[in-house]
């Protein structure tokens, strides 16, 4: 479904993200590991399109999008969530998620409608905030959130443009502990139904093994290995570089 | 060739004066994050500072020492202005822009205003010593003096900002507090302290320029401030905001291209010419010549 | 007990309108780790903001906050920061344009020599990347950032907010090891969602709740009852252990 | 009450006669707003023998701040009419005379514009008067500098836009009329260096250079032209301004013939010693102020509440002015006036302008205009 | 489950409705005060020191024509700043497009009313467009300094005066002979002022519209984070030229109704300083809130006009010097009232709204 083919992003002489081949099937759900730095945001900027990639090429059902700008990619259906919280902070949650409904059924310029006299788009974000957890929140502003309410709502904003491949990067950061299993339980339920694929970034190793299919694991902006948790827990430079000893 | 140098030296006098009135600007704006409509005001109290302690305070004079007296004397006046400017309206207001444009905009109306109701409307002769009216002969070119003059101080201010934001840890506490106020502060450091001084240095130079654009234009008039700013704006713009240096260059090419196009084509080409450069170089590189890229 | 380095007492926060924290008391004792738990939105957050004077200027602060006999409400947080109150927040707050080398050297204070060996040994990854812009670091490097800054200083009390949030479990243990050899010799009030780094380092523990302190006292006492963590934290000790 | 109501004026023969007077109190004309004012005052003692009455009528002035806006002018100028004023005077400023005149014929009141110098006021309309000089006088006494025009250069330098263009033509009319060959030289009036059109200037290598530049940076361009020799190597003609920029021209100042509109002592009228005896020192726009209280006058005495009496009375009429004799012409309101030559000596703050020479109203007539309106 | 409650929703005060008869009302004030600006011609009240005459004379209807254009002039402004976060300083130049076309048109080529004020909106409205399809490659300081440079270009243009078009610095009156009867003269002023209260109601009709809309949902989007709209799937690019175009638009149709009213062109409407002066009349008023820059525009204008006459005024004159003569300027006086409102009415006028019911409920007697 999607795959990218040699994708590198150089700096200067450096390479932030080198030379990766990845490959994702529909319905799967691929973890991304790999320590801090390694490269695993930059890799979904360029797939989004927020960065461009100095070599290699992105397909999208065998579409090369390469060279589409942020919202041409988004429309085919790639949808992410940032790892510092981007939500529209002047506006309430609900808002918010309607929004990205509203992004999702189509972006004609209507101009004199009353946007809120949509049931549809305010009953599928309603949905969408229903499932994360935050209905209870939604008069408020975004930008007055907790941290990690702002998680949930990124992640009601995902939900909402019903991508096709999704790309999560690191959803439970600053997730309390309380709500991850809630988080986890939305997460897996993304993937359950349509043939939808995801790509997440994460660093809580027991979410990415109750989640993942396969685990892809970057370092130094290369894929050092990428396959079932299994095979990759075992390996000893994963061990070394990335896991460590276990607290 | 006389003329070409000529326009050239000439054009680097309006550069310098383009530079002095914009680096101030380019501090305020670049480092504190303050886009200071009221710039042209610190400007004014430097030059009616300056107009008015040659004639009334013991010691300055239109000549020698005593007008050095006089510049010191308005550059101390813009200065004071500048540091009550930020100590009462501004410091409430950081990174509150829009305010800040509101009380700025309405400083630099009323502070003119204000200048006019004491000293009136017209130009006043700007006290100055003989030699800024003479020329120098430079290569077949009668070059003015107060435009040499000009360029000097220009330097001179150049190397001095430069200095301070290399050699002082102020730089730094200003580049980081603009990106967060609160979090320099909890490293333990005053941040306040900091701003006011960017603004102290800003009005200083405001006032320097407001001296000496005195001595350029051989009046003062409390509007002449404000004629000056757009072109500042420009070239702090064109040059990047907050970069210091970044300005200086882009002083030379508006002075220049101003001077030469206005010689060389059709009146008024000039400026149409430093506005088109304004867009040309903000569509290529919308940071400006020296601006580094904002982070995402 | 020992005499607490801190004690907050009927510390209440409102912002605009908003009645955040609602008499909050607890104390800090003069050595080790002392956790504030609780889940998102509890208020966390703004406990430690309030004691290092970051409270938003539409808020109101009332209640007292003592270090030692020294009270700390309406004192200028440049001050308090000096007096030896370091405060790493929540997110990270690294200086984007600068570069690390400079938010470094940012963080340095007048009269003392900055510990800069300390703090390239822990996170060499400072040094090497000296000379690049903090904004372009990555999540884990910038928390590093932000940690090593205040390390460069002696404190008397640090606060950390969520400090392993986004990081490698490598660098999570590591940055755990770091904050157990800090808490040896400056006591350290901690605000964490990973159970395990919680364990793992914490003496005391107070949960809030809704804005209300639930539950104070012996963090290991927290962990072990199954019954506690359930309540407090939604989660069982199970889970607690990985 | 309805709209469209008005107040109507008069009617009663002894009720005040209302005159509005809108000018600059603020704003950038501000002094010579406080010169028109001064000078209109005295005028009207003068006209009125210190009664402010014609025959039992008072005269009943309105100010009002215009601050240079012509959009602010207008709004005083329909406040005024819609209360009843049938007379209007002041407008320092060319932009808000010209639209203020039209909206005096629209409403058929009486307009005597005040210092506005540009050209375009004179045949505006029936009702529209003018109580200053315009361009075209000026350029007509910067013409009595040149002896015979006949085959000389001439070289204009002007600001860009209207007053420049009027003068360019008025020169190109007066003065390449009478055979010399004019070109020009225009720059921004925004300009602050001015070496770039002195050097175009010198290469020109004009017989008389006519310079026509008005603001704040007047002072630079002087000194640049004197710096770059052109001053010493040409005729340079220019009107003078109001005193307080006498000092502004520094050394520059004497290497220059001035064209001159009024400076104190360039008259010896009975109207001009009334005047002093009331300001001290006259300056340039005081003598406007005044005629334009003498012609408020006259148009009362014998329009009474009639504007177009007014204008009838008005028109071809001549009186003795601050300058000596003015005539209104009928055709187009153009007011013919003397005009002066002067030369500035002294240095540091202290100036005088002494008379060279001055010419008669009909010998700076400008040419009549078709009226407009 | 647990001991611990979800912390009760918090609601910030403004997004509470107000229950009661006031709740009923409110929608349709905005159509009652429309009402009463229409018939207030009507009227012969005399308001003593805020107008000169009663309120139907021609200088107070001139005088509210011109607040309520601006105040029109400022919501179509707050379209591209308060409610997408476009900070454009040229947006006087939309509005010069719209007073020098139609004047020239009608001055200059003679072109019927009708047909000046179409084809000059229309070109405006392309102005805008292609303007902002170039000025949208930037954003941030650097728009609004494009925006500032194109705006520049027009106002030195309009002073170099090519062919005589525009009058140069003296400005172009309007040739009156071709105008229907009813806009010229005196006693038709009140038809102006009309024309002015139509603009005004087209203009906060539209930018409420539009807001409201789904469009205007991603505007307000925009203005919190333009890479997110991206993400979302939609072209910010598109939607920023959209209200670029739309707010260009507005303004020439101002320019338009302006014209009329003030019976001519003057170069001081091409200034910079006249879009500084919008961005004040919005912050005045309160950016991004429906009647904000509305009471702005109206207020600026008003005081911009009257201030002159409250400097000249014999209150003033009889202070010592010290304080009439910097009150006798009335740049001094608007100056000052704008460093005021930063201080005691932050957020905007509108922000007293709140305010004064927070007030007038704590006053009131509880039950
Ligand atoms: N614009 C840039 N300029 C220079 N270096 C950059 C830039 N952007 C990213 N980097 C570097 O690229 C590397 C990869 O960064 P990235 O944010 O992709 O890491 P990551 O794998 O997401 O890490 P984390 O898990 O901590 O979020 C880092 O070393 C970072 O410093
Ligand atoms: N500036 C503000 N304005 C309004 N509400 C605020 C503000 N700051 C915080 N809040 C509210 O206060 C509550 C507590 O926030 P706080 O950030 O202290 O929570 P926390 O316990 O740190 O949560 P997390 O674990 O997600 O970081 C939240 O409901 C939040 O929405
Ligand atoms: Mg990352
Ligand atoms: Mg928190």
């Amino acid at each position: 479904m999607l795959a990218t083919r040699g994708l590198t992003w150089r700096i200067g002489e450096v390479a932030i993200v080198d030379s990766v081949y990845l490959d994702l099937a529909p319905g799967e759900f691929l973890g991304v590991i790999g320590p801090n730095g390694a490269g695993k945001t930059s890799l979904f900027n360029l797939i989004t399109g927020l960065r461009r990639a100095t070599e290699g090429r992105i397909t999208l059902d065998g579409q090369d999008i390469g060279g589409l700008a942020p919202h041409r990619r988004a429309r085919l259906g790639l949808g992410r969530t940032f790892q510092a919280s981007s939500v529209f902070g002047s506006l309430s949650v609900r808002e918010n998620v309607r929004l990205a409904v509203q992004a999702h059924r189509g972006g004609s310029m209507a101009l004199w409608r009353r946007a809120a006299a949509d049931r549809e788009v305010a009953a599928a974000a309603d949905a969408a905030l229903d499932r994360v957890g935050l209905a209870h929140r939604g008069t408020a502003l975004a930008g007055t959130l907790a941290h990690g309410e702002k998680r949930k709502l990124e992640i009601a904003l995902l939900l909402a443009g019903e991508p096709r491949v999704m790309l999560l990067d690191e959803p439970m950061a600053g997730v309390s502990a309380e709500d991850v299993p809630e988080l986890v339980a939305v997460i897996k339920s993304l993937t359950g139904d349509s043939g939808r694929a995801v790509l997440m970034v994460e660093h809580h190793m027991d979410v990415i093994l109750e989640l993942a299919d396969r685990i892809a694991v970057m370092h130094h902006g290369a894929l050092l290995a990428c396959d079932t948790p299994e095979t990759v827990m075992a390996n000893p430079t994963v061990q070394e570089a990335y896991l460590g000893e276990s607290l | 060739m006389g003329t070409v140098i000529l326009l050239a030296l000439t054009g680097l006098g309006l550069a310098a004066l383009y530079f002095l009135v914009a680096s101030g600007l380019s501090l305020v704006f670049g480092l504190a994050d303050v886009l200071n409509f009221a710039h042209g005001l610190f400007l004014g109290v430097g030059a009616y500072g300056t107009w008015w302690a040659a004639g009334n305070l013991p010691g300055a004079g239109p000549d020698g020492f005593g007008f050095v007296v006089a510049v010191a004397f308005g550059v101390a006046a813009g200065t004071l202005v500048a540091v009550l400017v930020e100590l009462v309206l501004i410091r409430p207001l950081y990174s509150r822009t829009i305010e800040q444009v509101l009380v700025t905009v309405g400083l630099s109306l009323a502070g003119v205003a204000l200048l006019q109701a004491t000293w009136g409307a017209d130009a006043r002769p700007f006290p100055r010593p003989d030699w800024t009216r003479q020329v120098t002969g430079i290569l077949g070119a009668q070059v003015p003096n107060g435009g040499l003059l000009l360029i000097i101080a220009a330097v001179l201010v150049l190397g001095a900002i430069l200095a301070f934001l290399r050699w002082t840890r102020y730089g730094l506490v200003i580049r980081a507090g603009v990106e967060n106020r609160e979090m320099v502060t909890a490293l333990g450091i005053d941040v306040r302290k900091a701003f006011t001084l960017v603004f102290a240095i800003g009005g200083a130079a405001a006032a320097l320029a407001g001296a000496l654009g005195g001595v350029y234009f051989g009046t003062v008039s409390p509007g002449q401030g404000g004629s000056l700013l757009i072109f500042a704006f420009i070239v702090v713009v064109i040059g990047g905001m907050g970069s210091v240096v970044g300005s200086a260059y882009a002083a030379v090419v508006v002075g220049l291209v101003q001077q030469f196009v206005n010689y060389y084509g059709t009146s008024g080409l000039g400026d149409i010419c430093v506005v088109g450069l304004l867009a040309v170089v903000l569509l290529l590189r919308p940071q400006g010549i020296a601006g580094k890229v904002a982070t995402a | 007990m020992m005499e607490p380095i801190l004690s907050v007492e009927d510390l209440s926060v409102r912002i605009s309108g908003l009645h955040i924290l609602q008499g909050v008391s607890f104390a800090v004792a003069p050595t080790g780790v002392t956790v504030l738990l609780g889940r998102n939105g509890v208020g966390k957050t703004t406990t430690l903001r309030a004691i290092v004077g970051l409270t938003p200027p539409a808020g109101e602060v009332r209640g007292t906050i003592r270090m030692g006999a020294q009270s700390l409400l309406a004192r200028p947080t440049h001050r308090l920061v000096r007096g030896g109150l370091g405060y790493v927040p929540e997110d990270r707050c690294v200086f984007a344009g600068l570069t690390v080398a400079e938010n470094l050297r940012l963080a340095e204070r007048r009269g003392t020599t900055p510990a800069y060996d300390k703090v390239f040994a822990l996170f060499p990854e400072l040094d090497r990347r000296g000379r690049q812009r903090a904004g372009s670091l990555s999540g884990g490097q910038q928390q590093m950032l932000a940690i090593g800054r205040v390390l460069l200083n002696d404190n008397r009390l640090l606060l950390v907010d969520e400090p392993t949030k986004g990081l490698a479990p490598k660098v999570v243990t590591e940055v755990a090891e770091v904050l157990e050899r800090v808490a040896e010799s400056v006591p350290v009030l901690l605000v964490e969602q990973n159970l395990a780094v919680v364990r793992r380092l914490a003496k005391d523990a107070v949960v809030l709740a809704a804005g209300k302190v639930a539950w104070t006292g012996d963090a290991r006492e927290l962990l072990l009852e199954t019954a506690l963590t359930k309540s407090l934290l939604g989660v069982g000790s199970a889970e607690v252990s990985h | 009450g309805s709209p469209q109501d008005t107040a109507t004026g008069g009617g009663d023969s002894a009720a005040p006669v209302k005159v509005g007077l809108v000018y600059s109190q603020s704003g950038a004309l501000a002094s010579y707003g406080k010169q028109y004012i001064e000078g209109f005052k005295a005028g009207l003692d003068f006209a009125t023998k210190g009664t402010g009455k014609v025959g039992d009528r008072k005269i009943e002035l309105t100010e009002v701040d215009d601050a240079g806006d012509p959009a602010k002018a207008v709004s005083a100028a329909k406040d005024l009419i819609g209360k009843g004023t049938k007379i209007i005077a002041g407008s320092t400023a060319s932009g808000v005379a010209l639209q203020v005149a039209p909206i005096a014929a629209q409403n058929k009141v009486l307009f005597i514009s005040g210092p506005a110098a540009t050209d375009a006021v004179t045949g505006a309309n029936k009702y529209t008067f003018r109580s200053g000089r315009q361009s075209y006088q000026d350029v007509v006494t910067a013409k009595s500098f040149t002896g015979d025009p006949a085959g000389k250069k001439v070289v204009v330098f002007a600001q860009d836009g209207a007053f420049g263009d009027a003068n360019e033509a008025a020169v190109k009319a007066v003065i390449g009329g009478a055979g010399a060959t004019v070109s020009s030289v225009r720059a921004p009036a925004s300009a602050t260096e001015f070496t770039p059109f002195a050097s175009q200037i010198k290469a020109a290598k004009p017989d008389l250079l006519f310079v026509a530049w008005a603001g704040t940076t007047a002072p630079a361009m002087w000194q640049t032209l004197d710096q770059q020799g052109v001053l010493s190597s040409t005729t340079v003609v220019t009107g003078l301004d109001i005193r307080a920029s006498w000092p502004t021209f520094g050394a520059a100042g004497a290497k220059i013939s001035f064209l001159s509109h009024y400076f104190d002592g360039a008259s010896d009228t009975e109207a001009s010693k009334a005047l002093k005896a009331k300001v001290n020192t006259i300056d340039l726009f005081h003598p406007d102020g005044f005629a334009a209280a003498q012609m408020v006058v006259r148009a009362v005495q014998e329009g009474g509440d009639d504007v177009d009496k007014m204008v009838t009375a008005l028109e071809g009429w001549s009186f003795d002015g601050v300058k000596g004799k003015m005539t209104i012409r009928a055709a187009d309101h153009a007011l013919l006036q003397p005009m002066f030559q002067a030369k500035l000596t002294g240095s540091g703050t202290a100036f005088t302008a002494t008379a060279q020479k001055s010419l008669t109203g009909d010998e700076t007539a400008p040419p009549a205009v078709a009226m407009k309106g | 489950m647990t001991v611990i409650d979800a912390p009760p929703a918090q609601v910030p005060d403004e997004l509470t409705p107000q229950r009661g008869r006031w709740h009923r009302v409110r929608p349709f004030l905005p159509l009652v005060a429309l009402v009463v600006l229409a018939i207030l011609p009507y009227s012969t009240i005399s308001l003593p020191g805020i107008f000169e005459g009663p309120v139907n004379s021609p200088g107070t209807l001139q005088l509210l024509a011109i607040c309520l254009i601006f105040g029109g002039l400022a919501a179509g402004y707050d379209l591209l700043f308060g409610r997408t976060g476009m900070l454009s300083f040229g947006h006087a130049l939309y509005f010069a497009a719209g007073v020098y076309g139609t004047d020239i048109l009608v001055t200059r080529a003679g072109l019927p009313l009708w047909q000046a004020a179409l084809l000059t909106v229309t070109g405006g409205t392309i102005l805008a467009a292609l303007l902002g399809a170039v000025a949208l490659r930037t954003v941030g300081i650097a728009f609004a300094m494009v925006t500032l440079a194109f705006a520049q270009v027009g106002a030195i243009l309009v002073a170099r005066d090519f062919g005589g078009l525009t009058g140069g610095e003296e400005g172009l009156p309007l040739d009156v002979s071709g105008l229907p009867a009813g806009l010229v003269g005196v006693t038709n002023t009140v038809n102006l002022y009309w024309l002015a209260l139509a603009y005004l109601t087209l203009v906060v009709f539209v930018v409420h519209r539009v807001s409201g809309s789904p469009t205007g949902r991603v505007l307000a989007g925009l203005r919190d984070d333009e890479r997110r709209i991206g993400v979302l799937g939609l072209d910010p690019y598109r939607y920023k030229l959209v209200a670029f175009t739309l707010a260009g638009g507005l303004a020439s149709a101002g320019g338009v109704v302006y014209v009329l009213i003030v019976g001519g062109a003057s170069p001081h409407i091409t200034s910079s300083e006249l879009t500084l002066s919008l961005l004040v009349m919005v912050v005045l008023g309160g950016p991004g809130t429906r009647w904000g820059p509305v009471l702005g525009g109206v207020l600026y204008m008003y005081l911009d006009h009257r201030l002159t006459a409250f400097g000249t005024s014999d209150a003033v004159d009889n202070l010592p010097a010290v304080l009439s003569r910097p009150l006798s300027q009335p740049l001094f006086v608007l100056g000052t009232v704008f460093i005021l409102a930063v201080y005691f009415f932050p957020g905007g006028l509108t922000s007293l709204a709140p305010r004064l019911s927070h007030l007038t409920r704590s006053l009131r007697p509880p039950r």
